[in-house]
């Protein structure tokens, strides 16, 4: 059963799937690759969104901040592991949906229109295919993605791996129309008239964001995103000998590398901040240093000095840090006559993107932000106008991929419940409580991560590839371990037959209330109650059974591994009891 | 089985307060387990205890008596109350014959407060041996007249 | 000065007599507190097995007065405490004492024990003198006082599991030691004495062979709630011994280890051990005793010496044994030893060591922050006419600190300890003590029975194995019962508010709590309902714990069902009950003093210091008594001839003191609190006066002898005409021949003069003092020089004087020829008889008992002895009450004893009857007899057997019937049981009420 | 199955159990469980009892665990065991307690097959168990009372806490302090077992039982006094000199 409609319920989540914006049953999958059920891993992250192989990528994995490990010492590399699932599936073949049968039995009639193939606009074709709804998929450019596909450079996320996932999505019945421009060659009053009763506008951020800056017009002055789409359609992009790219994100990092890739000798970047600042993954700092991008913290650009109209240098400041500002980061000031120059022969700006105006009905357009964008509902995703919704970056400015997912992913409830007249607000992940109920964190061993993502694909031959990723599996594994299972049971299926529905049991008459249960219980299941009486939480308790091994009265037993049945299964054939 | 396998006797012991009573606490206190047949009764002393309590006892259907009080010759919280019982219960036990009940069905016991353990057997004993004796004759008795 | 006196009182150590002395003081309206370094209350007396020299039960007798001392509102029971400092003087002290932690809120812990059960730790059972193992959270014995766990801090280690199942939240591993103040008047040190170590005598081989043990060891091997369930099993094997040895005098009399003073019981326990061993032994068991002198001195001691010699078979040697050695093989014993001059070795399953007593451990300690002074020993120094002064004027001392003594001296010292206490605080009687006041009785003679019937979960005690709730159920079925409801501890502080509510609000008229023992519960819960305006015998106790769910804890079933057959037995017998008075009876603060010795006075002037009027009736012409014939001490402290002196001018000066001489009392009649006498007087005058009680102290006399031509022959004196010779210097002897127990130790007065001994040494000791070179013999059967007179003893010895045995069968002859006295007698040690010529031959004449004893003992109907001294209530523990409320009895009246023994005794009387006087009005218990007149045939048979004098007959239009003396009736029932006609009615005991219990409890349920 | 072939059972924690290829030798037979800290040591002596003559349980190569520390706690079980086990004179090396995980490079089978060869060098327990002369059935009874006994198991649930973090008043127990103690308990708990056992077959004399258990008649004797104070011993009955013993009922 997915566990993403009984949203209202109260429920406990461990902290990994309560920061993931799909909400990712994060504990499940780990618990399953701890196990090495590798596919079944996969599917696990299925339920809750389509894009395993890309996430396990490039994701932002507001999980790993979570994760509660990192209380003893460091996160558990949930990303890698991701990834290495989807690559696992991958190497059995083309994948094919397999869509359980009651979700599949369902058809409906009312098509679904859906602006844009990025992350948002495909997650909410997938949920809606798979509860049955005719979906179309309106498409700009030529490939399904979006920015995944043509902002993200090959060395980082393979376009394979976008079209194999977009292919999934499609595999589901979902019509992908590309080379189609909203505004342009459709708009709502077509779809309309098409018979589109739902529209769901996720048109991302196309315009790359300006220095503002005297000397931007100049000849060598290319914006990070014009810049990597044009790499990533192929187009001939001639780089400078010194490139400068100012900003800090992961587009600036895949922007330098990139450019240093395409025989850049010299590429620096530029960030107003410090190291810490910067919102850039840091192993992909990291790769960046290692492709020998060199980094100038706390500058910024002042003028680019242009000479015969092209870029002949970049003057910056120094700056320091002030106070934090709204976003909690300190805010860089200007250090006076600290202007200095860099000589450089091409700029460019990565400081993040905006929409286009011309893509956005009149009628949707927020007049009143900074940047062009669509106000919505931030929980429903409505617009003022009925049936059509909004979402991703478009409605919450540049953004990570998963935050689109997850945008996508509420859409497609709001699209449903909107088509099925319910109420828009209901079945929302509410009321969660975030807890990690493993206790003694200082009992807990240190364990260092044994599995670091590889930060290159190694170039192996075919059998080197399978010792490979043998090798990488139970690396897999090992580092699933680390993993303190802290949420309720996931339901991860890991153990089918062995603990799924095994709780303890408390025989009240013999219990002397020692609390010996709740001192060896690794997580919160058992507590005693006002009588003295240990009482175990179902909807915590996990079914290791430590408890009863360990009850001094022996007054717990496990509902379905009783200490009969080990008894007995030890000595099936042994003992021939 | 037969009935007398099943047969639980119901006792009734009459305990002087002050050692008896005591002991039988102290039995408690030490979680000595015995049979669940007797049902106590405090009284003051031994001494007070009327040879007809005994007989209304058996008559009331008891199958065994036990009266228990302060050691011989000087534990006796009355100075001399526990003599008293001794004459009382040693006539009255030569008596309870000519009524058709068996002597062994009446005791008499010195049991001092830290005799925990002695309260404990003597119950024991008592519960063993009036299962082997069988229920209380006035009762089979009155079922025949019935 | 006297206004800032303080009417509270600090007893350091809550042993037998610390617990005598604060009872006495709280009931004579004066606060106390019961201080002691122990977790609980109950010292030495609580691990003995039984007492001699009537082998009762020494928990049995001891355990009702330490729930009074725990219980009495006046009492304060302080425990893991030490005093560290004192100051101020007497009247007013500051005393600061340290309270060590028990790591238990003792007003949370009910004492259910849970936690010891399930310690996981173990420790040495100290109780058991480590005979056996107990928790690391524990209580010292299952009826301590009070009944409140600790934690041993060093055992422990702190894994939580007691906090975890404790349900009364009473574990608090964080409480620390705490610091307090008391401000008190007056203190009375009872801190008691330690057991000698028995390893120090390593020839004995305590510590290395397994089957040597002490007495005190034996003493909870032959308790029957002791390590072995009171089989005696040797510890090495667990086989039943066939043959024990006594050593005597382990760490006593030894002058090489310093303790040259005698325990002075040990002789009297270790025969009590023995005795009791072959009692406890179901295969025929050998006692053997090796002693020096056999101490039986006390009150009819040597009776019990000499039954032990013939009825139980104990042997007796007189040998100091050399040695013990071990066969390996057997672990069996050799005793080696000297017996007549020849050395033998004998083989024992096992050897008692009767050890000795010792100054507490911190007796320096406690010495020094109280600034009072210790004797050589280190025992506490006190004076022969101010036996329970310390040097520090308002600390007194009672019981084994100031020396090794019994029970009784100890009880008696107590109660005069108290009574000295009391002397300096007088004035604030009642000050510190708040009485409660209870709202007025609800008369429910004319309402239905309706009863209430709370079930006590106790925790998991009762709930764990009883089904509590379905007897709640099953009680609310029952006929008359309208209230029923579970608590989990119906003893807790808001359960008790609960109940007051609950008898309000369903106007319940009976009460019935379903918990553990009325023993120790009872009267709470009758206050609580007496609280809420009812007669506190409208309720009644069932005991579904002690005697339920803790025996049948495998059975729940069973349980339950015997829980409700308990409940619904109650219920019948709730239903019948009655309110009842407690009888109140005025006090005439006057006592009737009846003798004019050195007690006499003592005690008069103990009770005229606390303001109470005395008659003071002296037979002779004079006051003093035996006193008039003492000329001087052995210890030497004090001139006896200055102290009679003051005695008697501070008893004729003092104006509550009316002294008649020459006369006697010649009618008593009343009870308690109501007496009224006539006392004839010299000129044959009869003055009736009235008093609340009276005092016995009526003396002895020394035996004028028959034998060794005593009379027949003027240089034959008895010892009190050779002091006066040495005290009038009209002495002149080269040599003199003392024989001991004349007239005492035969087959006519079978019991000791106990005073012989040391009047022959002081003699002894006055002659070689006088004229050194003089030859004095002294013949004897034991020297019974007990406590620290073993030291003059020993003087004597030193300084020539020559002690010779002698026994029954070889006893001295004298006769006189020729003019000249000749004593023959055999010397053991030279083995050959001896014949001397002294010229002074002096008896040491027993003490017998006044002949007037008989007439006064039929008037106050008191008990003699068979030798005709008075016989207290109990030996033990009321060696000064006799048992007819409100009359007592000290001195030699007694029996025979010293100056200081009769003067705490004395002092004793004085704070027993103060317990009386103190009191405007009596409230007697309310369970008494009450005689249905019309049905009385006047046939005497209850007040026959009465032991308490209660019943009398009286004339009532023309026919005699009896009537209770409700004051004196102690509420046994013997009468009402033994009336023929049925006419006495026994209070909450009715027959009826018995009998409607008995008839639920069979009631066949059919379920 | 062959004759002479030692009965072996093998537990498994469910985590390490993937290799559903792994060669069994007929000889073992494999249970999987939930984790391994789930097995309480009386089920392992109970195995013994019933014929099983080795025991392998397979846990998370520590610190795996799915549960935290599910293995830490199978670690603790099995160091109690082991002493258990040679109190009752079982060799402790037919206890093995394996960390495996699914991707080791040693396979499962070949543990397996090691472990089997290793026991079959050991005599047959079952000989054992038929000999009348053994006490191995007593003994076992004895060590599954001392296991399952109230004492003990609350100290093994706090032997993490009280070792590694602190107890009720803050201090640390130094972990062989702890271990000592444990020690001290299982030595003092299992003859303490071992008389209940023999004294509820017959009532036998505290010399009966010093030979039997080859202990000083006085250790038992107070051994002996400390059950009695647990209400689990009592006086059957005395000849001549001697009392005989009879164990009581316990719950």
């Amino acid at each position: 059963m997915s566990t993403k409609n009984i949203t209202n319920v109260k429920r406990k989540l461990p902290p990994c799937r309560s920061a993931c914006p799909a909400g990712v049953n994060v504990q499940a999958y780990v618990a399953l690759i701890q196990k090495g059920k590798f596919l079944e891993a996969v599917e696990v992250i299925r339920e809750d969104m389509p894009f395993p192989a890309i996430c396990g990528r490039v994701c932002f994995s507001p999980c790993e901040d979570a994760c509660a490990r990192a209380n003893v010492d460091q996160a558990v590399a949930i990303r890698a592991l991701k990834r290495l699932v989807a690559d696992i599936e991958r190497e059995q073949g083309r994948v094919r949906p397999k869509l359980k049968p009651d979700l599949m039995s369902i058809r409906r009639s009312e098509k679904v229109a859906i602006i844009g193939a990025g992350p948002a606009g495909l997650t909410a074709a997938y949920e809606l295919a798979k509860r049955g709804y005719p979906v179309t998929v309106f498409e700009q450019m030529s490939e399904p993605g979006g920015m995944m596909r043509y902002c993200i450079p090959d060395f980082r996320l393979e376009k394979f791996v976008v079209a194999n996932e977009a292919t999934y999505i499609a595999d589901l019945g979902v019509e992908i129309r590309t080379g189609v421009t909203f505004g342009k060659d459709v708009t709502l009053d077509s779809l309309r008239r098409d018979g589109y009763k739902a529209f769901f506008l996720a048109i991302g951020t196309q315009l790359g964001m300006k220095l503002s800056v005297p000397g931007e017009d100049l000849d060598g002055v290319v914006n990070a995103v014009d810049f990597l789409r044009a790499v990533a359609l192929g187009e001939h992009v001639k780089v400078g000998e010194k490139v400068v790219v100012v900003g800090g994100g992961n587009s600036a990092i895949d922007a330098a590398r990139t450019a240093r890739k395409l025989g850049a000798r010299e590429v620096m970047i530029l960030y107003r901040r410090s190291r810490e600042e910067m919102p850039a993954l840091p192993h992909e700092v990291k790769l960046a240093e290692k492709d020998g991008v060199v980094f100038h913290f706390l500058v910024a650009p002042k003028q680019i000095v242009g000479e015969n109209g092209k870029v002949k240098a970049i003057e910056c400041l120094r700056m320091r840090l002030g106070e934090p500002d709204e976003s909690g980061r300190r805010r860089p000031v200007p250090v006076s006559f600290s202007e200095h120059q860099y000589e450089v022969d091409m700029v460019i700006p990565a400081l993040g993107q905006s929409a286009e105006m011309t893509c956005i009905p009149q009628e949707l357009c927020d007049k009143d932000a900074r940047a062009p964008s669509i106000r919505v509902n931030p929980i429903t995703l409505e617009t003022k106008v009925p049936g059509v919704f909004a979402g991703g970056d478009v409605v919450t400015g540049p953004a990570s991929i998963i935050e689109a997912v997850g945008a996508g992913k509420r859409a497609a409830l709001s699209i449903h419940f909107y088509l099925t007249g319910q109420d828009l607000q209901s079945g929302r992940y509410e009321n969660i409580e975030e807890t990690t109920w493993v206790k003694n964190w200082g009992s807990i061993g240190k364990k260092e991560r044994r599995y670091e993502p590889p930060l290159e694909k190694p170039h192996l031959s075919l059998e080197e590839t399978a010792k490979y990723l043998e090798k990488m599996k139970r690396n897999a594994m090992f580092e699933a371990f680390r993993c303190m299972s802290c949420g309720p049971c996931a339901e991860c299926l890991a153990n089918m037959d062995l603990c799924v529905g095994d709780k303890a049991v408390v025989e009240e008459k013999r219990c002397i209330g020692c609390n010996v249960c709740a001192v060896v219980c690794p997580f919160e299941a058992v507590k005693k109650n006002e009588n003295g009486v240990a009482v175990v939480n179902e909807e915590l308790c996990k079914g290791c059974g430590i408890c009863a091994a360990r009850c001094p009265e022996r007054a717990i037993t496990m509902k379905k591994l009783t200490d009969k049945q080990i008894v007995s299964l030890a000595l099936a054939t042994v003992g021939g009891e | 089985m037969s009935e007398k396998n099943g047969f639980e006797p119901k006792i009734i012991g009459f305990l002087c307060n002050w050692c008896s009573y005591a002991g039988a606490d102290l039995a408690g206190v030490s979680r000595i387990q015995y049979p669940p047949n007797i049902r106590i009764i405090r009284v003051m002393c031994s001494g007070r205890i009327d040879p007809a309590f005994v007989l209304e006892a058996f008559k009331d259907g008891a199958d065994g008596v036990l009266v228990a009080g302060c050691h011989l010759p000087s534990d006796c919280h009355y100075i001399s109350g526990n003599f008293k019982a001794l004459r009382r219960i040693t006539l009255l036990k030569k008596a309870l014959a000519e009524f058709g009940i068996e002597p062994e069905r009446l005791r008499l016991e010195w049991i001092s407060a830290s005799e925990g353990d002695k309260f404990a057997a003597v119950v024991r004993d008592m519960t063993e041996q009036i299962k082997k004796l069988g229920p209380n004759p006035l009762k089979e008795m009155e079922v025949k007249s019935q | 000065m006297a206004n800032q006196k303080i009417g509270a009182v600090l007893v350091i150590g809550g042993g037998v007599a610390g617990i005598q002395a604060s009872l006495d003081l709280a009931d004579s309206g004066f606060k106390v507190y019961l201080d002691d370094q122990a977790p609980s209350i109950g010292g030495v007396m609580a691990q003995l097995d039984k007492t001699f020299p009537t082998n009762d039960c020494s928990m049995c007798i001891l355990s009702p007065k330490l729930v009074t001392a725990g219980r009495h509102p006046n009492i304060t029971v302080l425990t893991n405490v030490e005093v560290t400092r004192l100051n101020g003087e007497a009247g007013s002290f500051e005393v600061k004492l340290r309270k060590l932690s028990r790591y238990i809120i003792e007003e949370k812990c009910n004492g259910c024990g849970i936690c010891a059960q399930k310690c996981p730790i173990e420790a040495v059972d100290t109780f058991n003198e480590g005979l056996s193992n107990r928790s690391a959270i524990y209580v010292e014995y299952p009826q301590a006082v009070p009944l409140k766990y600790k934690i041993d801090r060093e055992k422990c280690i702190g894994c939580g599991t007691c906090f975890e199942v404790c349900k009364a939240k009473a574990v608090a591993y964080d409480q620390k030691d705490s610091e307090a103040t008391l401000k008190v008047g007056a203190i009375i040190l009872a801190p008691g004495f330690e057991v000698f170590d028995a390893k120090l005598k390593s020839e004995y081989g305590y510590g290395r062979y397994p089957n040597v043990v002490t007495s005190i060891e034996f003493e909870r091997i032959l308790s029957a709630s002791g390590p072995y369930g009171g089989l005696v099993l040797r510890p090495s094997d667990g086989e039943i011994p066939k043959k024990i040895a006594f050593i005597q005098c382990v760490g006593s009399r030894d002058y090489q280890l310093g303790n040259n003073y005698c325990s002075a019981a040990c002789c009297m326990y270790g025969m009590k051990e023995a005795v009791i061993a072959k009692e406890h032994t179901p295969s025929p068991l050998d006692a053997k005793i090796f002693f020096m002198d056999m101490r039986s001195y006390g009150k009819e001691f040597d009776a019990y010496y000499k039954r032990a010699q013939g009825e139980w078979g104990i042997q007796f040697v007189r040998s100091r044994v050399a040695g013990v050695t071990e066969d390996p093989k057997t672990q069996n014993l050799f005793v080696h030893y000297v017996e007549d001059e020849t050395p033998k070795t004998e083989e024992f399953d096992m050897v008692v060591l009767s050890v000795g007593m010792q100054p507490p451990k911190n007796a320096e300690k406690l010495a020094e922050s109280l600034g009072i002074k210790l004797n050589g020993y280190k025992f506490c120094e006190t004076q022969a006419f101010s036996p329970m002064e310390t040097s520090k004027p308002g600390v007194f001392v009672c019981g084994a600190f100031s020396g090794p003594k019994d029970i009784p001296e100890s009880v008696a010292q107590a109660s005069g300890a108290a009574a000295k206490a009391m002397g300096v605080i007088a004035s604030k009687r009642g000050a510190e003590v708040a009485v409660k006041e209870y709202p007025p009785e609800r008369d429910v003679s004319l309402e239905e029975p309706r009863i209430g019937v709370f079930v006590c979960h106790c925790g998991i005690n009762i709930g764990g194995v009883v089904n509590v709730p379905e007897v709640v159920e099953y009680a609310r079925k029952l006929p008359n019962v309208v209230f029923a409801e579970a608590n989990v501890y119906t003893c807790s502080e808001d359960t008790q508010k609960l109940i007051k509510e609950k008898i309000v609000e369903n106007k319940l008229n009976r009460v019935i709590v379903a918990s553990c023992t009325p023993r120790t519960h009872e009267p709470l819960f009758k206050e609580t309902v007496q609280e809420a305006g009812l007669n506190p015998y409208l309720f009644e106790m069932t005991n579904i714990r002690d005697q339920c769910s803790w025996v049948h804890m495998h059975d729940a079933k069973e349980a339950t069902e015997k829980a409700k057959d308990l409940v619904r037995s109650i219920v019948a017998k709730a239903k019948l009950l009655a309110p009842l008075k407690k009888p109140l009876i005025n006090v005439t603060p006057v006592a009737l003093m009846i003798g004019g010795g050195v007690s006499g006075m003592t005690a008069s002037l103990a009770l005229a210091d606390q303001g109470f009027e005395v008659h003071l009736v002296e037979k002779e012409p004079e006051l003093g008594g035996q006193l008039r014939r003492i000329h001087y001490l052995l210890e030497k402290d004090s001139d006896p001839k200055e102290k009679l002196d003051a005695l008697v001018e501070a008893v004729t000066k003092n104006d509550k003191i009316r002294v008649y001489k020459n006369a006697e009392v010649v009618d008593v009649y009343g009870f308690v609190g109501n007496f009224k006498s006539k006392i004839r007087q010299k000129d044959g005058e009869e003055k009736e006066v009235e008093h609340g009680v009276v005092i016995v102290a009526t003396g002895a006399a020394e035996y004028k002898p028959n034998e060794y031509l005593y009379g027949k022959d003027p240089r034959v004196v008895t010892q009190h005409e050779l002091e006066e010779k040495l005290a009038s210097g009209a002495f002149q002897a080269k040599t003199v021949v003392m024989i001991q127990c004349v007239g005492a130790r035969n087959d006519e007065r079978p019991n000791c003069a106990r005073i012989c001994c040391g009047q022959a040494i002081k003699n002894a000791l006055k002659i070689k003092e006088t004229s050194p070179e003089t030859e004095i013999y002294v013949l004897y059967k034991d020297m019974r020089a007990y406590g620290f007179k073993e030291d003059y003893y020993r003087e004597a010895a030193v300084k020539g004087v020559i002690f010779v045995n002698y026994g029954d069968e070889r006893k001295p002859q004298v006769k006189a020829e020729n003019g000249k006295l000749l004593a023959s007698f055999w010397e053991p040690v030279l083995n050959e008889q001896l014949e001397v010529e002294p010229d002074l031959i002096v008896l040491s004449a027993a003490t017998v008992p006044n002949p007037d004893n008989k007439k006064l003992a039929d008037m106050l109907k008191v008990p003699l002895t068979k030798d005709g001294f008075f016989l207290e209530a109990h030996m033990k523990l009321r060696p000064v009450d006799f048992a007819t409320e409100g009359i007592f009895l000290c001195g030699m009246a007694h029996s025979p004893k010293y100056i200081d023994e009769s003067i705490a005794q004395a002092c004793a009387t004085a704070a027993r009857a103060t317990t009386i006087l103190s009191k405007k009005t009596l409230e007697m218990e309310g369970i008494v007899a009450n005689v249905s007149e019309d049905l009385c045939s006047g046939c005497r048979i209850c007040e026959y057997l009465c032991p308490y004098g209660a019943v009398e007959m009286k004339d009532k239009e023309g026919k005699t019937v009896a009537h209770v003396l409700e004051a004196l009736c102690k509420g046994c029932g013997a009468c009402g049981t033994a009336c023929p006609t049925k006419a006495i009615v026994m209070g909450h005991f009715t027959t009826d009420e018995i009998l409607a219990q008995v008839k639920a409890a069979l009631v066949e349920v059919k379920t | 199955m062959e004759k002479n072939e030692p009965r072996i059972a093998c537990l498994m924690c469910d985590f390490v159990f993937c290799q559903k290829e792994a060669q069994v030798p007929r000889n073992v037979n494999v249970a999987r469980v939930s984790c391994i800290g789930r097995i309480d040591p009386v089920l392992i002596l109970e195995m013994f009892e019933k014929g099983t003559e080795a025991v392998m349980l397979v846990g998370c190569k520590p610190p795996d665990c799915h549960y935290v520390d599910g293995n830490a706690q199978a670690e603790i079980t099995i160091s109690i065991l082991k002493t258990l086990m040679s109190l009752v004179n079982v060799e402790p090396e037919r206890l093995k307690l394996l960390w495996h995980s699914p991707t080791a490079k040693k396979s499962f089978s070949r543990h397996l097959t090691e472990f089997s060869d290793k026991m079959r060098k050991l005599a047959s327990l079952s000989l054992k168990n038929i000999n009348p002369d053994t006490d191995f059935l007593v003994n076992i009874s004895a060590a599954k009372k001392v296991a399952a006994d109230f004492r003990l198991r609350v100290l093994l649930g706090r032997e993490k806490e009280l070792t590694e973090s602190v107890n009720v008043y803050g201090e640390k127990i130094p972990f062989e302090d702890f271990d000592k103690l444990l020690d001290e308990i299982v030595q003092t708990e299992f003859i303490r077992q071992k008389i209940h056992v023999l004294t509820s077959v017959k009532p036998l004399s505290v010399k009966a039982l010093a030979e039997k258990i080859e202990l000083k008649p006085a250790a038992v004797l107070s051994h002996i006094v400390n059950l009695r104070r647990k209400n689990m011993i009592a006086i059957d009955h005395v000849d001549g000199t001697t009392p005989f013993y009879k164990a009581l009922e316990v719950k």
